[in-house]
């Protein structure tokens, strides 16, 4: 796909403000002077602007894809270096963010029985310039964020300089604090570094969750899975099951808290390229296999099979990090991970500081609280926390905030700290405001408006400016920091500056004293509560947004509200049964946690979504300031009631059903149904002229990060169901991630989207032709002639089709947040998947004025274009050189249920028995 | 007295038909001798030598044009608009045939029941205006030549 | 009058067991069949003439109820059959229902247990005592699952894993419709010896045939829709092997048309049903239909010797056709119209 | 016996006895059906106001409550035809005693039917979009559709045993006609057509009941066979079975001649008919219950061994699923009700007692309801996927349209009975002799 062929920018000529000019009017004038599409381009045509995705501090590129003046559906930037065309369901739900309902639209300000009332701009700005006046008798302010890169950090710095305001360390709950303080000791460089998966050969990571959270995660996907085709092998261990945890070829489990043991047997057991100095050997102590297996539960087996395969790998890179850097024991891990990184000569290629993350900013958990406890006594005079949707992991930073005269928050939603304000300024979305991310060195993003706010908001930026009086606005002085690097921050997406390869050496002596000085012995008891990474809500902040909400996690199936993951054998032991909503001891507080039991989770670990850890005020590790992420010898509590999780997998037992491209069932003696060989019928199957489109899918990369779904609902207009209808199996969604246990892997990860038959069960039952055969092959669904009698989803073997039980609710200004090339579906019609068939017109139409038939490659669907880690591809399978005809044609190729003849158009490809040994 | 517009009436069905029997034997001309009965007599038919009711060719009619109109409505369908539908072919026989069932019974009997209004003159207005009622009795009717 | 049935039964018998022994494959399975299906049949419509007190089938009575030592005959030949039981593919890899022990045992049981019942009905109707409609009840189950097994288990299952769940029940139906059409001939045969008159009764077992054969189609069609509609390979395998690859393919059209489309048509007509000529036609035609979708059913998936089939049809064929005649030669004249 | 005549006349005034003035548990039943109807159809319009999920089906189970209904009522449908055209043909003289209100049934039956696919429409205002006609684009409905199938069959079912029934009424019409006064006698000699008895009537209208009862036999067969490909032409594993056509005849047959003694027991007590239908009538409906309980039996068993003989992974599942899974209370008491408690009907004390056979029906109309609930819901929610695994529970929308249904029946069937001779006048008559 050539973007440059679509690519339009916004022409915006800076509207110089006139410094004292209010705010109100700057505004004006701003957006005056940004085009509106509306006007310049036909109203169906695309226009497509390049920007940043700021839903997780990953910053991918993406494109905004708007019609009518608004954004309707976000893409990957196909040509930037983070995610490359890629991106997750987090950055493809974040229009409902945008549209979202309950957006704060005005400033508010606290009024005398604690409500919230509207306030002007101007008065609210006039407060806050007041209360920093008056702050200068002695009292402190303080401004705390999220993390903050690039224009905006520069900003800040100013704003606090020239106001008197102290800036507080940004607050993240994954702040890498385990990680940083260990490179810091090894190497003197408090950093995150870029590790370079791709490079690799032998990927190890402990507790690392890179497909859901870790610092980038639809970059690693992508790294990995380029791995995959040079055969990348890769040990996964962690105590607790994760998305991550089921893609690797080698997941193992390991104790909570044992890790450290783990990474010292294999530093001592492993030949070093780059022998380490005696003095830190000595400082890790020795453990012998046994030991190693007593302590984190991994069998001599795989012990010896884990030093065998990183020995034999030339480029070995182990990663630690999520949960097993966020315990007691989490700096040793990080250490000796380092240890680990040095002695087999990853450090400065594999492991790379010149492309460290940028997280200067940010502080650890634990380095707030020591400022808060500073904070407590003195008194606060102005404090600002901007984009924060938690304090909680920070033990009275609520009572600070609340204690202080003036608490102004800028924020987009009543988060929870917004308790503790008085003010509330609004700030605009990153799709309303200029702006840029430093993602990590060397690399820079804009963020640029896509069209006029919805409401009446701010950029954070232009907030700054007016308190300080400062001349010009926010775009102008972003414009001014991209001048001064030698960019124009109107052409470019983003600028890459070459970076300067670090040399590190290994601080021998406060690295041997670390590791003595943080090692524990005791690895923690048994059960273990785990915060496991979410892939929908990283670390809460997304649970906002309702899509999210939608789409079922794809570990547990479960969509709506929070659920205790626990095993079969815990259920048991415990006595309790899924859905029953029981207390856990660890948390002390009066929440209940309805039970998940889920046969693929781990024995005696309960695993909670992080995004609760938002919430709980988890206790701190003294080494690092990390949250705490793994709790020992919890209990679960009192079984207070029972309620009906939102599941949305009715079993995930698919064995010999042929759903899986496992051994299909087939009684003895009768030979399966081969592949692609079409069998002796009555009658022949419909040919295809031109198109035949179809779609494959490599189950091998297939993460099951849903990025896919969340695609699909943007892109197609399907309506949300919510959580009622759920729990009656009513979603919508057209494109569904199927968790399947299976030998072969924990989970095994099924995206299963309408099958758009050769021999269609569900058309020849409709009496009235809602659905038929169309030449291209597609299985036609035509809404406005649909009668609804749902004889057509009783016969699809697939079950992909969705019946619109009611008319889809779309709360203003969510009615915004449509597309206009898809009709919405009324109630009482059939709905499905159609391989985005506005995308096939729209292409079939630029090809014909250009009289060609469609090239391979030049365009696909919402679900392709969305994955992160390539593994669907679509095209026509009348073309022998399409991309789709190789996949369909390669090796272990499989169509869902193929004994039932239906000649589905979907391939799903994978390896038999990938991963040898599979889950252990 | 004459033997115009003679009516007997017999409460025993075996009475009636021998005065029939008797009256045809005295060669009185079957077409001007009527009668009614609460129940159907098949005896009677036998006895006025009434021929069978040609009733059966609108039965067979019917359900003659009922199968033709059933496949040629279906067929004519899918080729004035071709749908593939499941990969069935166009012209589905097997499914059509159920159709032109269905209207094979259904105009056959239709025209049954036409056939039945036709020969035997209903709804006649003078009957329903002026009925003659049998009072269960067995009635034997003789018309005068001026009726004829 | 038994000593003169029984005799060319044992014959008959003889000769078929030697030719299945000498066989090894399916050439005399289609003789089974028939005859399994006609006597059962046959005996099946006296059965239900007695509990619904039909008269209709008075004259011929005592000949029908004179068959069962044909009856037992077939287990005997069945037993002699089952020595090729590995042209059944699914010997290869027996499961629990098709393994040849239980195979052979069930359906040897069954044909005893039927042909047991059918004496004892035969015994009870002839010297009539009350037993016979409780035997006649007894006796019209056993025909209906014999029947069925010998449909899924002797037929079907050369298909293997592919069922069809009415097959058992279009095999009786098949079995009474033979069964019909021999009540005819016995009916014609009555009235050229002039122990019967023709009469309403014989006009009935026209019509039944009539009815039958519109029964019958139902039954086809109800299946081979099912087929053709699902789309199902492995179900279609079915009749795909026998209506478009089979080398009978061309014969595969007389079925409908002597079992359904010449009987119904013909038969629409009062004079037709009365007619010996149009009867011996139709019976015959009723007989030949469903030897060919016999032969049918087990070409594609079987070898057969012409030769030996032909054969194996006159061993058992033969005595029937003789116990018949001999029945209806000794019937005394009946009272009543036929 | 006294001269026939007596008799006739003894039997006209009783039958007509029964169209006299309604009494207070007349008027009181037939308050308490309206309003059930009444209030049905209001459930409708909220359903479909507010959208079908107000019902309990969900996906994958997409029918329920409203389809086994739509079966059942047809299936109720299906004794009416049987009793007058079958057990004409075969001449069996007990039918003249049921075959007026067996028929009038059958109408009333087909008409509840008729409702059921247009309730479960999602778009139940499009429902005349099944209809065959060409819409602007000249899109003509789907014939291979099995629902388009339905639609000819239930339609042509309708209207023959419409025309059928009239043809019976006609002679008992000129008989009311003949004891009638004033305005009643008016409507009736109209409706009558002017009918005499002449031999020149009889001897057509004999061929015509022949040729009606003849077309009405193969109807009766295939309607109730195209609502079973209703399923049987999807691959839903326990609905795609070649046995259904002739399993639902049965079964059709079965739970219609149950509703005739449901109804003819109550309504020969009420309507003082006991001179004129007695147990041996009873008795042999009885007959034909044992007969078709005893296929449906078969059918049952068969289903069930040919899924283990195949060794079919979908077919053994879903067989083990019916029997054991959420849903096995109601398959127990449906095979109860269907197979087991029929079995008593060989003992003939039994088949002759009356408040048994009562009871026995009832048993066998839920029994067959719950057939029909059973195959379409277990058959559903548990597919080929096991991610689209879900159960169905019916909403009280559902139940409430589901009573109105009957509410709708039985206003029908009530208001017959005083309209129009319960009793086939003429052919007890002449059956009596």
């Amino acid at each position: 796909m050539k973007r440059r062929d679509f690519v339009k920018f916004l022409g915006v000529t800076p509207g110089a403000l006139a410094g004292s000019g209010s705010l109100a009017d700057a505004q004006e004038r701003l957006f005056e002077n940004l085009l509106r599409p509306k006007q310049q381009d036909p109203a169906d045509m695309w226009v497509v602007h390049q920007t940043t995705c700021t839903e997780c501090p990953a910053g991918c590129g993406v494109l905004v894809k708007g019609r009518e003046g608004r954004p309707v559906k976000l893409e990957g930037d196909p040509d930037h270096p983070i995610n490359r065309g890629g991106l997750c369901m987090r950055g493809q739900a974040s229009l409902g963010r945008l549209y979202h309902q309950e957006r704060l639209r005005e400033p508010l300000a606290r009024g005398a029985d604690g409500s919230w009332e509207p306030i002007s701009w101007n008065a609210a700005l006039d407060r806050i310039s007041n209360a920093l006046v008056e702050s200068r008798g002695g009292s402190r302010n303080v401004y705390l964020s999220s993390r903050t890169t690039g224009s905006l950090a520069q900003l800040l710095d100013e704003f606090a300089a020239s106001l008197n305001v102290e800036r507080l360390p940004d607050l993240e709950l994954f702040s890498y604090g385990a990680l940083r303080e260990a490179y810091d000791v090894l190497f003197g460089r408090r950093e995150v570094p870029a590790y370079h998966v791709e490079e690799a050969d032998l990927l190890v990571t402990v507790g690392a969750d890179l497909f859901e959270s870790f610092i980038s995660p639809v970059r690693f996907a992508r790294h990995v899975s380029e791995g995959l085709e040079h055969h990348l092998d890769w040990y996964h261990l962690e105590p607790q099951l994760t998305m991550t945890g089921t893609n690797a070829g080698h997941r193992i489990h390991l104790h909570a808290g044992s890790e450290q043991w783990l990474l010292a047997y294999l530093l001592k057991s492993a030949q070093p390229r780059s022998p380490l100095p005696a003095r830190v050997l000595d400082a890790v102590p020795d453990v012998t296999i046994e030991q190693a297996f007593a302590r984190t539960g991994v069998t001599p087996e795989q012990l010896q099979g884990l030093v065998a395969a990183w020995d034999a790998a030339e480029h070995p890179l182990v990663i630690a990090g999520g949960v097993s850097t966020a315990h007691a024991g989490g700096l040793p891990t990080a250490l000796l991970a380092g240890l680990l990184q040095e002695s087999s000569g990853a450090i400065g290629n594999l492991v790379d500081f010149g492309e460290a993350e940028n997280y200067d900013s940010v502080g650890t958990p634990g380095e707030l609280v020591d400022r808060v406890v500073d904070l407590a006594s003195a008194n606060v005079g102005v404090c600002f926390l901007s984009r924060l949707h938690t304090l909680a992991p920070v033990a009275g930073l609520q009572e600070v905030a609340g204690s202080a005269v003036l608490t102004v928050g800028l924020t987009d939603f009543l988060y929870p700290p917004t308790e503790a304000c008085d003010l509330l300024l609004p700030i605009s979305h990153s799709l309303e405001s200029w702006g840029d991310v430093e993602t990590y060195r060397g690399l820079t993003s804009v963020v640029r408006p896509a069209f006029t706010p919805l409401f009446d908001t701010v950029a954070e930026g232009d907030i700054l400016l007016h308190l300080m009086a400062a001349p010009g606005n926010w775009e102008d002085y972003v414009a001014r920091q991209w001048q001064a690097a030698g960019a124009d921050v109107e052409e470019q997406p983003f600028l890459e500056r070459p970076t300067r390869p670090v040399s590190t050496r290994l601080r021998a002596a406060p690295t041997a004293d670390r590791l003595a000085s943080s090692w524990t012995p005791d690895t923690l008891e048994e059960p273990v509560l785990a915060f496991s990474p979410s892939v929908r809500f990283f670390d809460g902040r997304s649970q906002v947004i309702s899509l999210l909400n939608e789409i079922p996690d794809p570990l547990t199936a479960v969509s709506y509200g929070w659920a205790l993951s626990i095993s079969e054998d815990d259920a048991m032991m415990q006595s309790v049964e899924e859905g029953h909503v029981v207390q856990v001891s660890a948390l002390g507080s009066e929440d209940f946690f309805p039970v998940r039991v889920h046969p693929a989770f781990d024995f005696a670990v309960l695993s909670l979504g992080m995004e609760h850890a938002a919430t709980a005020a988890l206790p701190i590790d003294a080494n690092t300031g990390e949250l705490i992420r793994c709790i020992g010898g919890v209990e679960l509590g009192r079984v207070r009631d029972s309620a009906v999780l939102t599941v949305l997998s009715g079993s995930m037992d698919a064995s010999g059903r042929g759903v899986l491209p496992n051994d299909v069932h087939h009684p003895p003696g009768v030979e399966a149904h081969e592949p692609g060989h079409e069998p002796r019928r009555l009658y022949p199957t419909p040919e295809h002229e031109t198109y035949r489109w179809a779609m494959a899918i490599d189950l091998d990369k297939c993460t099951g990060c849903s990025a896919c779904v969340a695609a699909c609902y943007v892109e197609n207009n399907i309506s949300i169901a919510g959580p009622d209808e759920h729990r009656k199996g009513r979603e919508m969604s057209w494109i569904r991630i199927q968790p399947y246990l299976d030998g072969d892997r924990p989970i095994e990860f099924m995206p299963v989207m309408c099958q758009q038959c050769g021999n269609a069960p569900c058309e020849t039952v409709c009496p009235v032709y809602a659905t038929y055969h169309n030449p291209d092959g597609l299985n036609a669904q035509v809404y406005n002639r649909c009668v609804g009698t749902r004889y057509c989803a009783n016969n699809c073997p697939y079950k992909a089709r969705r019946f619109n039980w009611f008319a889809g609710q779309r709360p203003e200004p969510m009615d915004l947040l449509v597309n206009p090339d898809v009709s919405v579906r009324p109630k009482g019609v059939m709905e499905k998947c159609t391989f985005c068939v506005q995308r096939i017109r729209e292409a079939k139409d630029h090809a014909k004025d250009e009289d060609r038939i469609v090239l391979d490659g030049e365009f696909t669907t919402a679900c392709a274009q969305s994955c992160p880690s390539g593994a669907i591809v679509f095209g026509n399978l009348l073309d022998e050189n399409s991309e789709v005809y190789r996949w369909a044609h390669s090796e272990n190729v499989h169509r869902i249920l193929e004994g039932l003849g239906t000649e589905p158009a979907v391939y799903y490809l994978r390896q038999d028995n990938r991963g040898d040994t599979g889950h252990e | 007295m004459s033997d115009t517009n003679r009516r007997w009436e017999f409460e025993d069905e075996h009475e009636f038909l021998e005065k029939l029997k008797e009256l045809v034997d005295q060669g009185t001309p079957t077409e001007r001798l009527d009668v009614i009965t609460p129940i159907p007599v098949p005896a009677t038919e036998e006895i006025l030598k009434m021929k069978r009711s040609p009733l059966r060719f609108f039965t067979l009619a019917g359900a003659l044009t009922g199968l033709s109109l059933g496949f040629a409505f279906t067929i004519f369908t899918v080729m004035d608009w071709p749908i593939i539908t499941g990969g069935k072919p166009l012209v589905s026989l097997p499914p059509f045939l159920i159709i032109a069932f269905a209207l094979t019974i259904l105009l056959g009997s239709l025209a049954s029941f036409a056939g039945f209004l036709i020969l035997g003159k209903m709804p006649s207005i003078s009957k329903i205006q002026n009925p003659i009622e049998h009072e269960n009795m067995f009635i034997i009717m003789l018309e005068d030549e001026a009726a004829q | 009058m038994k000593g003169a049935s029984v005799l060319p039964a044992v014959v008959g018998g003889v000769v078929f067991v030697v030719l299945a022994l000498l066989t090894s494959d399916a050439s005399v399975l289609p003789a089974l069949l028939m005859v399994a299906a006609v006597v059962q049949g046959l005996y099946a419509i006296a059965a239900a003439a007695h509990l619904a007190e039909g008269r209709w089938i008075l004259p011929a009575r005592k000949t029908i109820l004179s068959l069962h030592p044909l009856l037992l005959l077939l287990p005997i030949a069945f037993l002699a059959y089952s020595k090729n039981i590995s042209v059944y593919s699914w010997t290869e890899h027996p499961t629990f229902w098709l393994s040849p022990v239980f195979f052979i045992a069930r359906n040897v049981v069954m044909l005893l247990i039927t042909w047991g019942l059918a004496f004892g009905f035969s015994r009870a109707a002839l010297c009539g005592s009350e037993r016979a409609s409780m035997l006649a009840v007894l006796y019209a189950f056993a025909f209906v699952f014999n029947q069925s097994f010998i449909a899924f288990d002797w037929v079907m299952s050369f298909d293997y894993p592919w069922i069809s769940t009415l097959f058992g029940g279009y095999f009786f139906i098949e079995a009474m419709f033979l069964g019909l059409a021999t009540l005819s001939f016995l009916g014609m045969r009555l009235m050229a010896q002039g122990k019967a008159e023709r009469g309403k009764t014989f006009m009935d077992t026209s019509t039944f045939l009539f009815g039958w054969s519109l029964l019958w189609a139902g039954q086809l069609f109800a299946q081979f829709l099912v087929i053709w509609y699902g789309n199902i390979p492995e179900e279609q395998l079915f009749l795909v092997r026998r209506i478009v690859d089979s080398p009978l393919r061309q014969m595969a059209v007389c079925i409908p048309l002597f079992l359904f489309v010449i009987p119904f048509t013909t038969l629409l007509s009062r004079a037709a049903k009365a007619s010996n000529v149009v009867m011996t036609v139709i019976a015959t035609l009723v007989f030949i239909g469903v030897f060919i979708e016999r032969l049918l059913f087990i070409i594609p998936v079987a070898h057969m010797n012409a030769i030996v089939v032909v054969l194996a049809l006159a061993a058992l064929g033969g005595p029937f056709g003789y116990v018949l005649k001999q029945g209806v030669d000794e019937e005394e004249v009946t009272a009543g119209p036929v | 016996m006294s001269s026939p005549r007596a008799y006739f006349e003894k039997l006209e005034i009783d039958v007509l006895a029964a169209m006299g003035k309604p009494s207070i548990g007349y008027l009181i039943a037939l308050a308490v059906s309206a309003t059930c109807f009444v209030v049905g159809m209001g459930l409708w319009g909220y359903q479909m106001l507010f959208g079908m999920g107000v019902a309990g089906i969900r996906h994958p189970v997409g029918w329920g409550v409203y389809i086994t209904d739509f079966v059942f009522w047809v299936g109720i449908a299906h004794s009416g035809t049987l009793i007058s055209a079958v057990l004409f043909l075969f001449r069996a003289k007990f039918r003249s005693r049921f075959n007026r209100s067996a028929e009038a049934m059958t109408i009333f039956a087909v008409m509840t039917a008729g409702l059921f696919p247009l309730i479960h429409l999602g778009r139940s205002w499009f429902a005349y979009w099944l209809f065959p006609y060409p819409n602007q684009r000249e899109l003509w409905v789907n014939f291979r559709s099995p629902l388009v199938w339905d639609v000819f069959a239930v339609s042509t079912y309708l209207t023959v045993s419409a025309v059928f029934f009239f043809v019976g009424l006609v002679p008992d019409l000129a008989v009311v006609r003949g004891r009638a006064e004033g305005i009643r006698k008016k409507i009736y000699a109209a409706f009558s057509l002017g009918w005499i008895g002449s031999a020149k009537q009889w001897i057509h209208y004999n061929q015509l009941y022949i040729f009606l009862a003849a077309l009405a036999t193969p109807l009766v067969i295939s309607v109730h066979s195209v609502v079973s490909w209703d399923f049987a032409m999807s691959i839903v594993p326990g609905w795609h079975t070649t046995i259904f056509a002739p399993y639902f005849v049965a079964g059709a047959i079965f739970s219609g001649t149950a509703m005739v003694l449901t109804l003819m027991i109550p309504m020969r007590k009420i309507l003082k008919l006991e001179d004129h239908i007695n147990i041996g009538h009873f008795e042999s409906l009885a007959k034909i219950l044992l007969f078709t309980s005893l296929i449906v039996g078969y059918a049952y068993a068969v289903e069930f061994a040919l899924a283990f003989y195949s060794g079919h992974t979908f077919e053994i599942a879903h067989f083990t699923y019916r029997l054991l899974g959420d849903y096995w209370a109601l398959y127990a008491l449906m095979v109860f009700s269907n197979v087991l408690l029929p079995l008593a009907l060989f003992v003939k004390k039994l088949r002759r007692n009356i408040p048994f056979l009562f009871v026995l029906s009832i048993f066998v109309n839920i029994g067959m309801w719950l057939e029909r609930f059973v195959i379409i819901v277990t058959s559903l929610s548990k597919e080929y996927d096991p991610y689209s695994w879900g159960t169905y529970v019916p909403s009280m929308v559902e139940v409430g349209i589901t009573i109105g249904s009957f509410g709708l029946f039985f206003t029908l069937f009530l208001i017959f009975t005083k309209v129009l001779p319960v009793l086939a006048i003429t052919e007890v008559k002449e059956t009596a002799l």
